[in-house]
């Protein structure tokens, strides 16, 4: 059971969550066109494309660079409101790592100053329907996990997400394309919520994988 | 379902394809910048011998052509950056559209308030700000049915866009420094206030699939420029009723009153016919005159769209004297020539 | 069948509330003839100051807003008679208008080659001939798909319209006798071809139905300006492939040969996206490129529609120095105002 | 048997055209959907329904004061092709009724001297897929019938016209919008013969209803 990842393996598990987005084109949209304007899942599919394309030409020399290299593509090609956020959630994110393997440690670390820095950059708050309803939980649910090494906290974070994909629908938007919807929104859930998951469900698909080798 | 029905190559292309005709159309007053999807006025204001001019740099998702990428051009914007279809660009092409335009006096953005747009625009002035290049924002926020007055800030921006470019591009030409414009600028997008209303959808060219779904005899009031939902779906009723609910929605609003004097524009969303703008142009002129509200000048047609909608928005902007010398200063573009 | 979707009041209206947002929207430069649909320019030409001016009629049936209508003012017509919808106007409104216009120089019309128009403004001409009036004719022919070039005189007038009009604005603006300004204008039209193609129909607004059926893989080469069918129904293709056909049919017409230069029209019919006509002027570039043809001034947006239907026009006019002076030559209204 | 209308039977008698025409709106359109640009009814509607109101006001001193005033109301009303073809026939067939009443010779100096008239308007021959198609042989009919009396006459013009809308379907349009269709126009009546021909029936009605009295 790998507890540490290094930069080739973090490439990997990242060159997953991209084939896991682009997969998900189709439901990503359905979901912003009832509550955004629609675009969400071509838009994801865009920088994740670009984001599989770079990091296949990549010879990673640290996590940090692999998490840019995502990060940079998405907010590059995707544009809008997601390839901003997602793109500085990599971004910032990459910053957390320094020159370690991916471990506990760092992937909390990853987690939390992404939140950080999406929080700071969209100014949006918990509760207001956006991704930061699956990113906050994962978090916080990856901080609880601290001590139980790096695929027990993924896991938790995935599940996390998951629920706050769930919770989302009871949550009425204020920020984002969905915001005029109002009470509309109610029962749909939030489509970059869902993005969020999706990814962090492949980064546990893939530890679990490679937990099984 | 099937696919909407258009005239298209690789869907994938649309933005790259629609940027490359869009130069074309200019008939050479308009430059496509390398590597990236921003339109540059040519020759440059400083080329025409204006040199250290206010840059003036606007933008968006792409899809609601002819607005941003047609309002380059003299008395105009400096550049439009393009995003992909109803995306913001990217912080890369908008810092790299500031660094080209500007000439040493800062750069002004316009443009609308989406989440998407102040995030990546707030990026691209960030990396500009690394190059020693100073930006500021008027980001444009006339949609009342987006939210309420008090919470205007939450409020995105539709086809008031034209006139805050329109006034912006004459006081980024005539001012002296980056403030002054932005205060004008600021001024025009504080005076302007529109609403929209929507019978039929647009589509993504990329998914094919129009955005949502109305009923036969619906019509929703408020409509976004995406054709995000607005403040109610009713049945729809005649055209004057229509813009009787319009108006009270405009006019008690910032408020024009008796005796203000405004800029009117009727903006096609798309596929309604322009026969439905002049029909309900009758009647808005009908509830200003009631409300005691002067026209300056009138603006009808297709500028900002979200791609085949049917339906249309009113737009008005109330008018002071530097607003009004600086509505009707000359500008030259493919979407707008006039004076 | 669900009729069609609009805002409209009472569809028996729309055209009389159609010209009444027009006049409205042309801030105080046009006026609307006591009894008669028909648009006038305010002040006239000779309140203005301009003596003994040739004048311009044009006209035609509504629905194709902004076209005619929209073309009365400054550098443009004197006057627009408005038919009912996709009817040519009457030869009492015609008599009418030619009357109010003339100020001892004679009139010309302008309008499009139908034989309605034909018949109405040739009825309207000899009632005026009873006041003394001279009047010449100008019947627009561009549409290539409407007939071979042997039988010129069976080809309907579409989008070209706008050029021949504007070309005629200037020149009764600036020659001093009818024959010279009927001159000027006969060669812009000999010199003007157009073809359109549709993806889906337009509909009358008082039958509420589309006026043609095309499957959902279709699109119609040839299309006329009243949804009349063309010269072939086909799959749709690539953007790309079908602006070559529509090229392949427009360039050899005239010819338009290597080392000319022309003006360039897209126009869209309705509820094409402003994306699509982006798109086609790019392959149209190329097309004219390989053709090495030059292009001094191109227009794209909505000119003559009709209604909501989908699909576009390319329009070419050859033009020479005379023409190009007059196609450069100011020109203010609804609808088109330039230089 | 009336075998000569006084003017305000001429007036009934064309009241029944127009109460035909209108009733008639949506199959014309239908016909004009096929060919042309789908107007032909509701200009027929309106021209006759305009029609209708002048000769419901109208105190008639002749008989060419009535074919005149229906003419002048459908030139005006209608616009089009048709408003010029049928307020041509109309004004110019009631330069032939002189101080006359309606009588055979009259009906058949009507029809020739209106068709002549619309010809000579807008250049169509016989052929080319028009209410010509109608109107032709309805005056040849009518020729023919010359010595038959009035009602007599009528009814051949209008089988005649009948058989005209029939013939015209295998006609190509050589004029009007149906032009460019060339031999897709084919297998469809012309919409202006069909308003020919109901036209004429309805004036067959109406005095074959007045026989009747
Ligand atoms: N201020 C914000 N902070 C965090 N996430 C946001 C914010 N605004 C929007 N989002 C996220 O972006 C998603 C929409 O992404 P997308 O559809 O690609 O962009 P756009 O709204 O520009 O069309 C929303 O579902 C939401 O999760
Ligand atoms: N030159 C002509 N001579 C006689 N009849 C004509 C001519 N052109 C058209 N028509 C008639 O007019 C009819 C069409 O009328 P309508 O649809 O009302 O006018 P439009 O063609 O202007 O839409 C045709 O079916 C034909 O019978
Ligand atoms: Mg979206
Ligand atoms: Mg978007
Ligand atoms: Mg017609
Ligand atoms: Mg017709």
């Amino acid at each position: 059971m790998a507890d540490e990842l290094d930069a080739v393996a973090v490439r990997a598990m990242l060159l997953q969550v991209c084939t896991r987005m682009i997969e998900n084109t189709d439901r990503l949209t359905e979901a912003d066109q009832a509550v955004g304007d629609g675009d969400h899942g071509i838009g994801m599919r865009r920088g994740f494309t670009a984001a599989r394309d770079k990091l296949e030409a990549l010879e990673p020399a640290s996590v940090a660079e692999v998490f840019k290299t995502v990060g940079t593509a998405v907010m590059a090609q995707t544009g809008g409101a997601s390839g901003a956020v997602f793109g500085t959630l990599y971004r910032a994110g990459a910053t957390a790592c320094g020159d370690h393997a991916l471990d506990a440690a760092t992937f909390l670390a990853f987690l939390e100053q992404g939140l950080a820095a999406v929080q700071k950059r969209g100014g949006a708050v918990p509760g207001a329907k956006t991704m930061i309803d699956a990113l906050a939980p994962a978090a916080e649910a990856a901080r609880a996990a601290q001590a139980d090494g790096l695929a027990a906290m993924i896991r938790a974070a995935a599940d996390a997400a998951q629920q706050g994909v769930q919770a989302s629908r009871d949550m009425i938007a204020t920020t984002g394309k969905a915001r005029t919807l109002g009470e509309r929104s109610l029962g749909h859930p939030d489509p970059g919520a869902i993005s969020m998951q999706i990814q962090l469900a492949a980064m546990q698909d893939y530890v679990a994988g490679q937990r099984e080798d | 379902m099937q696919r909407v029905k258009k005239i298209l190559n690789d869907t994938a292309d649309v933005v790259a394809e629609t940027v490359e005709g869009l130069v074309l159309a200019s008939d050479g007053t308009t430059r496509l910048m390398d590597g990236h999807r921003v339109i540059v006025r040519q020759p440059s204001a400083r080329e025409a011998g204006r040199k250290g001019k206010v840059g003036l740099l606007v933008g968006g998702g792409s899809g609601h052509e002819p607005l941003f990428s047609g309002l380059v051009g003299q008395g105009l914007a400096d550049a439009a950056v393009c995003g992909n279809v109803f995306a913001a660009p990217s912080p890369d092409a908008i810092a790299a559209a500031t660094q080209d335009i500007d000439d040493g006096a800062g750069v002004l953005y316009v443009y609308g308030n989406y989440a998407g747009d102040v995030m990546n625009f707030d990026m691209g002035a960030e990396l500009a700000g690394d190059e020693d290049i100073t930006v500021r924002n008027v980001r444009v926020r006339d949609d009342v049915a987006a939210a309420p007055k008090e919470r205007i800030d939450d409020r995105r921006g539709i086809a008031g866009d034209l006139f805050v470019v329109k006034i912006a591009g004459s006081a980024c030409e005539s001012c002296d420094t980056l403030d002054e414009a932005w205060r004008i600028t600021a001024k025009a997008e504080a005076n302007t206030r529109s609403i929209g209303v929507a019978v039929s959808a647009g589509s993504i060219p990329e998914t094919g699939k129009p955005t949502f779904e109305l009923g036969d005899d619906e019509i929703e009031i408020g409509m976004g420029a995406h054709g995000e939902p607005g403040v109610s779906r009713q049945k729809i009723g005649p055209a004057d009723a229509v813009v009787d609910q319009m108006m009270a929605a405009l006019l008690p609003d910032l408020p024009f009153e008796r005796g203000c004097e405004v800029a009117l524009l009727i903006n096609n969303l798309g596929a309604s016919t322009m026969m439905e703008l002049l029909i309900a142009n009758r009647r808005i002129r009908h509830c200003l005159d009631q409300a005691g509200v002067g026209v300056h000048r009138t603006e009808i047609g297709h500028f900002l769209t979200t791609q085949e909608m049917a339906g249309y928005s009113i737009t008005l902007l109330k008018l002071d004297d530097e607003l009004k010398h600086h509505l009707d200063a000359p500008a030259r573009s493919v979407a707008y020539s006039r004076g």
